[in-house]
């Protein structure tokens, strides 16, 4: 009994310490972490401080499931932030970036954002990358009033005051792509996505344009994230015999469906297929022997022709390798640091409100293009491009909106899409 | 003679994958009773003892405790019913204190409620102390079991069988591994015991079996072969044939083992 | 019809894939009561190694011979996969016999620790397997009805390995040596068999197998570092399924499985399908807890 | 022996561990005034934690039955929280992933989740009762070690996969976030953050003390034993199925209420939280802070996520290696972990038996 019980008291008294003394570390800890200045907690929410720096917070997964993704664009922004403090940084100071990894997890993205934002007192963050872990972030930025910049595209619905979004919304991408398929390719529709809220919000977007626009709707199948065996769902798909399928598979179940649907004989000549999640760094991953002729729809392409295209190009192989290739959410999580710096050089302070005041129509020379802030959606205005997959690994582009397109998220100006807007 | 036979195994039949471990046995165990099962090694003594209690369920015949039919009852229903069972390797719950095995032996109402607010009445912790005492663990009480000895084990599990108060006790080998004293403590044990209530023992150790047996019921190839004393168990031919000739082989298998 | 055809085609090419992946398991789970976790990093680590074969083969070989650099990378993937399974057996494995939850989660981390070391090693991004030429199209049945050859190829490589498993364990010298410890450890060890040495023999084996099927999956999915936690559960079920100790319950674990789940996804979908499939996994387990085959022994416990 | 009783209740040792547990409350109690806002918020969400960590031992420490499927009641709790939370921030309209899954109505089951008590009470009997159907089948038909563990992850698998294929009803991959009020309070000010992790302080004192009591039992004992040899209990006329089906329950009801908190202090929940990885990792934090001790269980799940949190950061890559590595190490050679570490060191010379005994786990 004796020796049970000391035991216990033992335990217990490390209990005490660790909750003590990890509570109290932690404290002293961010102060260090704030660098050589233990001032900068008082210039409290301001993200900067006196002795000119800036923090920014970079919130994506380093670990887990999306790394694969969200990597490179940590690269891009971190590439953007270099850059910028090499040409004097914003407002005299140089930009430090704080690295937090979200994990893959949706909890930990709210954690670490609620961190960055409380704990280490940054002006922005960049970050996200799947819509859970933006939604997750959403009422933390909120909350808080933060400032969030999310890199990718995505499926519309939603804006909120503390967050930009530079990738498309559905008008950007989905919307005009689905129309240009069924001029050039088609009428016959079968939507292909994984299961998850991007697909299946995407689908019910397509599903009324295609009822408005004069589309049919063959089939409609999900699988679940991670699926990699795509012969059942082949056989359905020639059953159906569609002139389109609409992909919006997610990650490694694109491999998985395109090198079947290669083994199953249908090539590009066959089908014609649309991917809004493949782009030029997935390609590396499935095999251009598989993709070549597959069309994507983006805002970006590496081989876009822009002279600040060429620039970030060379400038990314420079710094990350030969070998690495961009794409969209690279380009975007890139636009969004500068977009960013040049708000705050307007609004000449890095508080959130002024800075989303002066982003307000804010305009700049992206790789993509012209990009410009909707004050009121606080999206961008992106020029839409579809492109197809050439042997080299690249996008030849085959069609591109001429102009950039204004953001319009809950598709308003699109009469068809009443019945999806959302009951809030 | 019938009402009282507290025991009784109609045609039992066991079957592991097309082999015969038991066929048609019988077997009668009168109230107060001390029997001793032996045979050869794969005779089914093992497998009767199972089939009785539970452990395993027989392709035919029946078994009957009492008044009731317990050949389709679960292991649970048959310990509550009052049949205890004491393995050949000593399965006691190492990682509890000795006491507390005795506590969770002891008869008492088994249902998730009553062990969930049960109290340590004064009387029940009187009879814990006097099977501790009995089974010589007093000073070893608080002790965890896994740390005792072989035969303190051994004693252990006996005591925990006591407290859970079978009318009918099943011991498999109880006394392998214990010294000749405690073998013969075992022994008066066991007769003191069988006053209040019936025993099956299964037991190779012939010298302990001559020195207590009252009745013998050998088994081999999973048939009844022989019953009664243990004189008429020794002269009787078939008997020294298929066992006594095998007899030999056994020791020594076991001596080796 | 030649929808059925090819539904039926599909199924047992999905069983095909699970008996593949699941083998290794059979053995390392059925046999030695090790719940290996980290069998589906093995089967990455197949993978890469099949990637890294046909790297080699395409910088230093000339082009005429690329083609072959597969039939080169199945017995690699093995070798490695091997080696792995030997080192994880010595240095990990062999303290966990007889605590089966313990070997589940003591894997895991060793799943979790490969998965990072692939990923440090060769990035997150999935990397690409070039499928020989001799692999690409199939054979035409009928109008509309192609039988890929990839698949065809599969089959025949699962049959080869359930060939050569079944001589190797009851044909082979040192196979009577492996039942034999797997049966009795003791009486096996008494008679002067290694059981050291067996243990790390069978572990190795079922390592390797699984780095074939990581080799044969090259050709069908992704390739990146997360690629053995897509099957390791499958893998599980068909090994429960089939009934632990058994080749042939495996064989019928993985054909049930793969079946049905064709069946139900064409009925339904991919989602529901699969929650189907598992639902009776779980109501079959209730029946016959054993599994399909299941191995009836007297021993308590 | 009565004076063994007498003895056991006015030991030193006892008064000192009665101290030692006045001061771990104490510190749990008064620690709103030592720590930010955000670092309370954390402390507050690994208390949860360690919550399901006690639920977890009482059936892996105390019973020796494996399930790899706790983040699926974990998880249970935490949506009937969030569907009330949602509904109070959308003011009892259908919430708005239902609007973007093309949902109009809100459905007939949700509809009672605007109360607070029902949802809560749901919190705690939704993954109990599921616990208790699962575990009626599974136990009953001697389902048990390695099957019963590799079961719990196919029911992972079916309820994941359910959950985010009907996501009209469940949000999806996207889970249910943006919450604005609890009982008319506003989630995100810092008072109801107190108010919240005090809540949790007390259920989580609460909850210890409730194991305690079910350990200390002779109930507790029964399981222990059941832990050591199921067949010898049934021997002694004991049902383990009802038992084990008895502390499933219980312990999926522990992980529910742990599951409420989460989800009020992280604001967030989805269907990755019920996934397979969550739920080794659960098993994780109780392996290492030592299985079979309450407080090692509910520690090593605080530990581990403060480490989690701290290290992750700084080394991402690394701490996946890290983790890795423990969990072997842990497993292998400190099978009762931390506790067990410090039991061994302090009480080495009394020891008088091989420690392995009873650690092994009667699977099998």
């Amino acid at each position: 009994m004796k020796k049970r019980m000391f035991y216990q008291f033992s335990l217990l008294l490390v209990a005490v310490t660790i909750v003590l003394a990890g509570c109290g570390g932690n404290n002293n800890k961010t102060a260090s972490t704030n660098g050589e200045t233990d001032k900068a907690t008082n210039t409290a929410n301001s993200g900067s401080n006196a002795e000119g720096e800036i923090k920014v917070g970079i919130l994506h997964s380093q670990s887990g499931t999306m790394a694969i993704s969200e990597v490179s664009v940590i690269d891009a922004e971190m590439m953007a932030i270099d850059e910028i403090n090499a040409a004097g940084g914003v407002l005299g100071k140089k930009i430090v970036p704080v690295l937090e990894d979200g994990a893959s997890d949706w909890p930990t993205f709210a954690e670490k954002a609620r961190k960055l934002i409380s704990e280490d007192k940054v002006a922005t963050v960049f970050g996200g990358w799947t819509s859970a872990s933006r939604k997750a972030m959403k009422p933390v930025f909120e909350e808080l009033n933060g400032l969030l910049w999310y890199p990718v595209q995505y499926e519309g619905l939603e804006s909120s005051p503390n967050i930009f979004y530079t990738g498309a919304t559905t008008n950007q991408q989905i919307v005009p792509s689905v129309s240009w398929l069924l001029e050039n390719r088609g009428k016959k529709f079968y939507l292909l996505g994984s299961d998850y809220v991007f697909p299946r919000t995407a689908n019910l977007v397509i599903k009324e344009q295609l009822k408005a626009e004069g589309g049919e709707l063959v089939g409609e199948e999900y699988t679940p994230l991670g699926h990699t065996d795509y012969s059942t769902l082949i056989s359905k798909i020639k059953e159906a015999k569609p002139d389109v399928v609409y992909n919006t598979l997610n990650g490694d179940s694109n491999v998985a469906f395109f090198k079947q649907l290669k083994d199953a004989g249908i090539t590009a000549k066959d089908l014609t297929t649309l991917s809004v999640s493949v782009a030029e760094e997935e390609i590396r991953g499935i095999g251009v022997d598989v993709l070549e002729g597959h069309l994507a729809a983006w805002n970006y392409y590496q081989t876009t022709d822009t002279p600040a295209n060429k620039t970030f190009v060379e400038n990314y192989k420079k710094k990350y390798g030969d070998e690495r290739v961009t794409a969209d959410p690279i380009e975007a999580g890139y636009t969004a640091v500068y977009l960013w710096a040049a708000a705050v050089e307007k609004a000449g302070s890095v508080e959130v409100d002024k800075v989303k005041e002066a982003a307000k129509e804010l305009e700049w020379d992206a790789p993509e293009g012209k990009v410009k802030i909707d004050g009121a959606t606080q999206h961008i205005y992106k020029t839409v491009r579809i492109g197809e997959v050439q042997a080299d690994g690249q996008f030849k582009e085959l069609w591109n909106s001429g102009e950039a397109v204004k953001p319009d998220p809950y598709l308003k100006g699109y009469d068809w899409a009443a019945s999806i807007q959302p009951t809030e | 003679m019938k009402e009282s036979a507290i025991l009784l195994c109609d045609d039992v039949t066991v079957e592991f994958d097309g082999f015969k471990a038991v066929q048609g046995m019988n077997l009668k165990l009168e109230k107060g009773e001390l029997r001793f099962l032996i045979g050869p090694n794969g005779a089914g003594k093992t497998t009767i003892l199972d089939v009785i209690c539970g452990k395993v369920r027989p392709s035919g015949g029946r078994v009957t405790f009492g008044k009731v039919d317990i050949t389709k009852k679960k292991e649970h229903q048959i310990a509550e019913l009052g049949i205890g069972r004491k393995f050949q390797a000593p399965s006691i719950f190492p990682s509890m204190t000795v006491s507390e095995n005795l506590e969770i032996a002891m008869r008492q109402r088994r249902t998730v409620f009553a062990t969930l607010f049960a109290k340590m009445a004064e009387e029940e912790r009187s009879r814990i102390d006097g099977q501790l005492t009995m089974i010589g663990l007093q000073n070893k009480a608080d002790w965890r079991a896994g740390g005792l000895s072989h035969g303190e084990k051994q004693w252990l599990e006996i005591g925990m069988m006591l407290l859970q108060e079978p009318e009918i006790l099943l011991l498999d080998e109880p006394v392998a591994g214990m010294t000749d004293k405690e073998t013969d403590k075992t022994g008066e044990l066991l007769h003191e015991i069988a006053r209040k209530r019936s025993i099956v023992v299964v037991e190779h150790d012939m010298e302990f079996v001559r020195n207590f047996a009252s009745k013998v019921t050998v088994m081999h190839e999973g048939k009844l072969l022989k019953e009664g004393s243990m004189d008429e168990i020794q002269r009787d031919d078939r008997v020294a044939e298929v066992y006594l000739g095998k007899r030999r082989d056994a020791d020594v298998s076991r001596s080796t083992a | 019809m030649e929808v059925f055809l090819l539904q039926l085609f599909n199924g047992l090419s999905i069983s095909s894939i699970l008996l593949l992946v699941a083998l290794g398991l059979a053995i390392t789970f059925g046999l030695m009561k090790v719940i290996n976790m980290a069998h589906g990093e093995l089967i990455m680590i197949g993978a890469y190694s099949t990637y890294l074969t046909q790297n080699l083969f395409q910088d230093y070989l000339p082009k005429s011979l690329f083609d072959w650099y597969f039939v080169l990378a199945v017995p690699v993937s093995f070798v490695i996969a091997f080696i792995f399974g030997l080192i994880l057996e010595i240095s990990l494995i062999r303290f966990l016999y007889g605590r089966p939850l313990d070997s589940l989660l003591a894997t895991w981390g060793v799943g979790l620790v490969l998965q990072q070391l692939a990923r440090s090693i060769f990035g997150a991004p999935n990397v690409a397997v070039t499928s020989p030429a001799w692999l690409n199209g199939g054979m035409k049945i009928m109008d509309g009805t192609l039988l890929p050859y990839k698949r065809i190829f599969i089959i025949a490589l699962v049959i080869a390995c359930l060939v050569s498993m079944y001589f190797y364990i009851y044909r082979s010298h040192e196979g009577r040596r492996m039942r034999a410890v797997m049966q009795n450890r003791d009486m096996a060890s008494c008679l002067g068999v290694s059981t050291r040495r067996v243990d790390a023999m069978t572990f190795a084996i079922g390592s390797g197998i699984a780095g074939i099927a990581g080799c044969a999956l090259t050709l069908l999915g992704p390739i990146g570092p997360s690629l053995g936690t897509y099957y390791i559960v499958d893998a599980f079920m068909v090994v429960v399924l089939g009934g632990v100790g058994k080749l042939v319950g495996t064989v019928l674990g993985a054909t049930g499985i793969g079946m049905f789940n064709t069946l139900f996804e064409y009925w339904t979908n991919a989602s529901l399908g699969k929650v189907l499939v598992f639902v009776c996994i779980v109501a079959f387990l209730q029946w016959k807890p054993m599994g399909l085959v299941a191995m009836r022994s007297r021993s308590l416990d | 022996m009565l004076m063994r009783i007498q003895m056991k209740k006015f030991t030193p040792q006892r008064i000192w561990i009665l101290i030692a547990y006045t001061a771990a409350a104490a510190a749990l109690f008064s620690a709103p005034l030592f720590v930010s806002d955000f670092r309370l918020n954390l402390l507050a969400k690994f208390l949860a934690f360690a919550i399901v960590a006690l639920g977890l031992d009482l059936i892996w420490g105390f019973t020796g039955i494996l399930s790899l499927g706790h983040g699926i009641f974990f998880g249970l709790g935490a949506y009937a929280m969030a569907m009330y939370l949602k509904l109070a921030a959308s003011g009892g309209k259908p919430p708005d992933f239902m609007g973007w899954s093309g949902l109009k109505e809100l459905p007939l089951f949700w509809q009672p989740f605007q109360n607070f008590w029902f949802a809560v009470a749901m919190g705690i009997a939704i993954p109990a009762f599921l616990a208790l159907v699962l575990g009626y089948f599974t136990f009953r038909n001697r389902i048990r070690g390695v099957y019963f563990t590799i079961l719990t992850q196919a029911l992972v698998i079916i309820t994941t996969t359910l959950l985010i294929g009907q996501q009209a009803f469940t949000g999806g991959t996207n889970g249910i976030t943006g919450y604005s009020t609890v009982l008319g309070y506003s989630i995100g000010s810092p008072e109801t953050k107190r108010v919240l992790y005090y809540v949790t302080v007390a259920a989580l004192i609460a909850i210890f003390i409730f194991c305690r009591y079910v350990i200390g039992s002779r109930f507790g004992k029964v399981l222990r034993a059941i832990r050591d040899g199921e067949n010898r209990v049934r021997f002694i006329g004991y049902n383990p199925a009802i038992y084990q089906m008895v502390v499933f329950t219980i312990s999926a009801g522990i992980a529910g209420v742990a599951g409420m908190l989460f989800v009020l202090h992280v604001g967030i929940i989805s269907p990755s939280m019920l996934g397979i990885v969550p739920s080794i990792e659960m098993v994780l934090w109780v392996a290492i802070g030592g299985r079979g001790t309450l407080v090692g269980a509910a520690l090593g799940a605080i530990l581990m996520n403060w480490a989690k949190s701290e290290f992750s950061t700084a080394y991402p890559q690394g701490w996946l290696f890290f983790m890795g590595l423990l969990f072997v190490v842990v497993v292998v050679f400190l099978p009762k972990g931390v506790a067990g570490l410090i039991g061994q060191i302090k009480f080495r010379r009394k020891r008088r038996e091989p420690n392995h005994e009873g650690v092994r786990n009667p699977a099998v």
